[in-house]
């Protein structure tokens, strides 16, 4: 059986590039289908036959992980990422700080009340006590893609994106990257699931992603470690430490509670 | 063939009771009188009719009875008044379209007494007025009907086109033995194919029987705008019982049947059926008509049936006498002549207040 | 909350009514062109026309983005006069369009083809000229076409979501219709607050439904079985 | 008007050359003989027509000079032959669609003749088929138009009405000068209409010319079916110049033209029309007439034109003869008569091989 | 690549076909129903019908998510058959049909209403059953709105993203079409590649309309002017 791992739309380079080596080492063929974390987070749910789910923030992954389907024990926290505050390409605006968004016309976050980039650059505004003034300016879009589109198009004055996203584009410039101290922690989690069709393979998907070939290419592409990061994942380790807006997010499951006895 | 029934329409309701024991029917009547709509009901495409329909001893409807026979079912060759193609059809497919395997059908017989080979490939939109109706006409032939209803099949035929096609449907309606309800505006057709004909006006019957009777009389006042009565007025006079008199003009006064009812002096209008007179060309004496006028011929127009109008102008009136041509020939009847009339008194039928029939009225 | 709502449905009805409202005179025309003109080259016409539906509306979205640009051709033409597209209830109304066109094109355009052309002509008879003709007959004539596009283009107006979000983003207040904040809802995991959003989109389209519905009516018939 | 045009149908161009004096012309011809195209053509609604076309000192259409005014400037009072209302207008809608503001309009004079008062508010789908062509022919009179092109506008009419409509034509075309070319398959129509006719057959120009002589002759053995020539086949015998006969039977033998490119024995055919014979109920004698036949009336027929055709068989032969009713009744001729035919040789027109009219042949 | 395009195009074809194809019978049912039956609770009907359009897709795929979840009567019952849908190239078939649905039904209803009743009532008096007489003339009379409808209903599978990705997943090889595939490449920022498959997309869809237009070509024309 394929090996079918969900993840978030922001890690398609990084994982396509890694697929061969995996196929290589595993024997295990990948097939992945992108996405947003969120619903990918529900299509796990509903009953997609995932094997391996690589969310681009906790909460999901924790609302899958409260559902039963982690196969217990393989979670981890897998990489980081950083976020930047990028301007139209020709644009002279000069950016030292979250306070310099203030004056903005327009910003583009993603969704900051849903997705994760979005998110986290809230949680960062607020932590810099800025929020309240940016929010006023801040154009919500739909993902990442869509707020790093609108910086293109030149009808934003800046948006907050991961590092990654801006690396690949050239109609944008990098103005401020965000500080690792002054953001909030961001983590990718990735873990196995139960319900796909082939659990092993998706098991050592993830144990591959933790490899240092595959840690090295995920850096290569402007990811960065995760600060903290246990080898073998414990509950306590990655309680909420930002609001992810989604009520139902609540305290963190018990270790190995995930597991279902149906589960092959 | 029985009919008897109701369907509401907008001016009027259609309201039809007649029977027929012959093969042919031709069905007469003005512009809206409701011909096309018994053709429909009979076809069982109207919604709303009510009544009961028998057909060869089939009851297609019987609302009572709660009988409704569907259009499928009924086997009606309907020749509608605009032809009504299947624009999507060529005219081939359109003739075979009631075709079925295993039941016959006179597709052969009828493309090529229409004259239809050249245009079976052609699609409607192409096909002249006369060519749609000779599609029209071959559709409904070829499925072999226990019935046909025909709704001007023929009026945008040319008469040679006619004259082929007439001799044809006589043809299948005796040697086939399908019957046919014919509507049409041309006394000369309803002649040629009915036994029996129904005069409708405004949604009534207005008359029916036989055909020579219905079309004879009443049918051509309805239909022709000629008078089939003479209408008279004037002022009625009646000294003594067996002494009434209608003063029409000063040169002109009828012997009428006693009317003791009416007072001296009424004004009234009497109806002579253009049938009832006698035509002489020499002075009448000794006839056992009390009304004699002298009066001159104007005009002798053709009537059909054989018959011819003869105009008669008598003190300034004018007089439409019915004769047959045999009788204008031997008489050498001609504009000018000086003719006799005999009208017998008891042929003058008063006419109610407002009672006039609803054609064109004399004089 | 319910006067929110109260702002949010008039906005969403308004974006839809006036992003139908203003394809239905160019897509009329083209469907009539289109319908008419058998000329070559139509087939490219027409394929353009179509792919607003034939690609994913992020997509288009991110195309009307980069044809919006601050540096291209349009954008440039746009600041020039001072007008802002992008982000504004414009882009809604814009982006709603778009993605309605070929809706309305397809079905008018079947409308078109049914007009009986002798009818048309019977018109030009009675002095009409060719556009006289076309207000008078062919447009009364292709109506239930024309009215079937409006309410195709209308009912994806009030469900467009792909394209609107991208040119407009999801501003609440702004540029938020109904269907984004459906899409906002579900997003942050508020089924049951989506869902009433849901219902009241529904009532919408009910409504859009009930007037073509009432503006169609047939008029007389002859009351066949 | 000045007709000189050309226009390809699916099985054969129609061809028309044709010039009229007159306010009032009429179009006849079989079905699908090409009437409706022409019209169409005068409408400017059929591309693909070239030619020339002047109405009224108005060039319409000429193709060579890039002229092809459009309908709408054509001022062309149209009446297709499907009546074509808009179905989206009610019928008192359809009457006044062509009427502008300003300009003369006969809206109510139309109505009030075709009777369309109770019609008025309704929709054309549940009209009557006489009522929709009412409709239609109101609509095209309402807009005072230049000509008038009628398409059997009356077929559909029941005789009443057409009487009060045709009259009203009349008028239109003689008080408001609006000349009119009117289609019809009826020659009583065609004759009671127009002064000019044009016979259309298979596209091409049959005849054209003065109504009475076109009616009168060539229309009707294409339109009726009637012979209006007597075709007789045979073998001729031609011993010296000037003695050419044609044996037709063992009793029947006709003196003919000479024919000297012929020899003796060859079969040939000849056409003699109907109204060059000459009949007589005494025996001829003396006249100038080489061939006398004697025979008996079979048949007589009206033939319309207040003529009648009237049927004579000759040792076996039925020859048709044409008389005018006066002279039927002025001779008592009537069926089982005796009577005697004079035809000149003169009269007698050798048909070319195979070159028999198209109209259904004699004997 | 070039390999898994053809791929790509393959799939996306088969499954806009397979979704138009699904939806045509009980489309052209639902059309002609409404297009005839006059009756009460039409309305409502017809509102839920159209609901695929008015809601943004994204909600309409979370409905369908909802209702074929494994604990869902319906997920249960297909379990129980043995039945997968969700995440399999049949939710992409499920997902296009219930988002095109009403394109179809609200066409070939249009078409269906230009259907002169009194033809259809000729072919009945011909022997024809209602049945019989619907296949023979009032379905090829009501054509061009059946293919309309069924035109756009392709297109729109083509281009359906929103639902889609829900209930079937952006899997490659296994449920992404040539949209899925657009969507993401513009999520990584391949523009360039975006477009190459979008260039694929506009010929699938003029492929569409040819044939469509090959198929509704008039038949006969009186050469009107
Ligand atoms: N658009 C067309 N293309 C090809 N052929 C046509 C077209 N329209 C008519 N025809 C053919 O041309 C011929 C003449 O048609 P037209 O309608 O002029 O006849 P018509 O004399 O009016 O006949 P009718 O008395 O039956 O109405 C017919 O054979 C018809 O089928
Ligand atoms: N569906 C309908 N609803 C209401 N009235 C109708 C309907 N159909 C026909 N009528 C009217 O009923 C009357 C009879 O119509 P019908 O078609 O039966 O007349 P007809 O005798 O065939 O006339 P024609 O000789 O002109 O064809 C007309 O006045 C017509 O307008
Ligand atoms: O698509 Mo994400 O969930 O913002 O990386
Ligand atoms: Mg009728
Ligand atoms: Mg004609």
């Amino acid at each position: 059986e394929d090996v079918l791992v969900f993840a978030a739309a922001s890690t398609t380079d990084a994982l396509e590039s890694l697929a061969p080596a995996f196929q290589q080492e595993s024997g295990h063929r990948v097939r992945f289908a992108f996405g947003a974390s969120s619903d990918l987070a529900r299509q796990v749910m509903a009953g997609a036959p995932a094997d391996a789910f690589l969310s681009a923030d906790e909460a999901k992954l924790d609302l899958v992980e409260r559902a039963g389907l982690v196969q217990a024990g393989s979670r981890v926290d897998l990489v980081s990422n950083r976020l930047v505050v990028v301007v139209p390409a020709g644009s002279a605006l000069k950016v030292t700080g979250p306070a310099d968004l203030k004056g903005l016309k327009r910003v583009m976050l993603a969704e900051p009340a849903a997705v994760p980039a979005g998110v986290y650059a809230k949680a960062w505004l607020t932590k810099a006590g800025v929020w309240a003034d940016v929010a006023p300016r801040v154009v919500p879009a739909v993902d990442v893609r869509a707020a790093l589109a609108a910086v293109e198009a030149g009808r934003a004055d800046a948006g907050v994106v991961y590092a990654t996203d801006a690396a690949g584009s050239k109609k944008v410039r990098v103005a401020f990257t965000v500080p690792e101290a002054d953001a909030p922690r961001i983590a990718y989690p990735a873990a196995a699931l139960t319900r796909g069709k082939a659990p092993e393979g998706g098991l050592a998907f993830v144990r591959f992603l933790q490899t240092e070939a595959a840690r090295k290419e995920f850096r290569r592409l402007g990811f960065l470690d995760v600060s903290g990061v246990k080898a073998a994942p414990d509950a306590s380790g990655h309680a909420a430490t930002i609001d992810a807006g989604v009520p139902r997010a609540v305290p963190t499951p018990k270790s190995g509670a995930g597991t279902r006895k149906d589960a092959p | 063939m029985e009919l008897s029934l109701r369907l509401p329409l907008a001016r009027f309701t259609l309201e039809v009771e007649a029977r027929f024991t012959s093969a042919s029917v031709a069905v007469l009547g003005r512009s809206g009188s409701g011909k096309t709509s018994l053709l429909e009901v009979l076809a069982g495409l109207r919604r709303g009719a009510t009544g009961r329909v028998v057909v060869d001893g089939r009851v297609l409807l019987d609302t009572s009875a709660g009988i409704d026979v569907p259009p499928e079912a009924r086997r009606m060759g309907y020749v509608p008044q605009d032809a009504l193609l299947f624009p999507h059809l060529t005219a081939g497919q359109n003739v075979r379209f009631g075709v079925r395997a295993g039941r016959p059908s006179r597709v052969d017989e009828a493309v090529h007494l229409l004259e239809l080979e050249p245009l079976l490939h052609r699609y409607p939109v192409t096909l002249s007025g006369g060519e749609k109706q000779r599609v029209a006409l071959a559709r409904a032939l070829a499925t072999d009907p226990a019935l046909l209803l025909l709704d001007e099949p023929l009026a945008a035929l040319d008469v040679a086109l006619k004259e082929r096609v007439l001799p044809y449907l006589l043809r299948v309606r005796d040697e086939a033995r399908v019957p046919l309800l014919y509507v049409t505006h041309q006394l000369g057709e309803a002649r040629a194919l009915a036994r029996e004909a129904l005069l409708l006006d405004g949604g009534a019957v207005k008359a029916v029987g036989p055909a020579d009777t219905v079309l004879g009389t009443v049918a051509r006042g309805l239909l022709t705008g000629e008078p089939e009565e003479n209408i008279l007025e004037g002022t009625l006079d009646h000294p003594a019982p067996g002494s009434t008199r209608l003063r029409v003009t000063e040169g002109l006064s009828l012997w009428v049947p006693d009317a003791p009812e009416l007072s001296h002096g009424t004004r009234a209008a009497y109806a002579v059926p253009a049938e009832d007179i006698l035509l002489s060309t020499g002075p009448l004496t000794g006839v056992s008509a009390r009304n004699v006028l002298e009066g001159t011929v104007t005009k002798l127009e053709d009537a059909g049936a054989g018959e011819c109008a003869t105009h008669v102008d008598v003190a300034g009136i004018r007089w439409v006498v019915r004769l047959t041509h045999a009788a204008v020939r031997e008489l050498s009847i001609a504009p000018g002549l000086r003719v006799y009339l005999a009208v017998k008194s008891s042929a003058c039928r008063r006419l109610a207040q407002g009672a006039r029939l609803s054609g064109p009225a004399a004089p | 909350m319910d006067e929110g709502l109260t702002g949010l449905v008039l906005f969403t009805v308004a974006v839809a009514a006036l992003s139908t409202a203003l394809i239905l005179v160019p897509g009329v025309a083209a469907a009539y062109a289109l319908a008419r003109w058998r000329g070559p080259g139509r087939g490219v016409v027409e394929t353009v026309l179509a792919l607003p539906l034939v690609l994913p509306p992020t997509a288009v979205g991110l195309v009307l983005l980069e044809l919006l640009a601050r540096d291209s051709v349009l954008g440039r033409l746009l600041d020039a006069v001072g007008v802002e597209v992008v982000f504004t209830p414009k882009a809604v109304v814009l982006a709603s369009a778009v993605m309605a066109f070929p809706l309305l094109v397809r079905s008018a355009r079947a409308g078109f083809e049914e007009v009986d052309p002798r009818l048309v002509a019977v018109a030009r008879t009675l002095g009409d000229t060719r556009m006289r003709a076309f207000f008078r007959v062919t447009l009364p004539l292709a109506w239930r076409g024309v009215l079937t596009g409006a309410l195709l283009a209308f009912s994806r107006a009030l469900g467009e979501f792909g394209a609107t979000v991208l040119v407009a983003g999801n501003i609440p207040g702004s540029t938020q219709t109904l269907s984004l904040a459906i899409f906002q809802r579900t997003q942050v995991g508020q089924d049951a607050e989506a869902l009433k959003l849901a219902g009241v989109a529904v009532v919408l389209a009910f409504g859009a439904m009930y007037v073509t519905e009432v503006v169609t009516r047939r008029r007389g018939a002859r009351g066949l079985a």
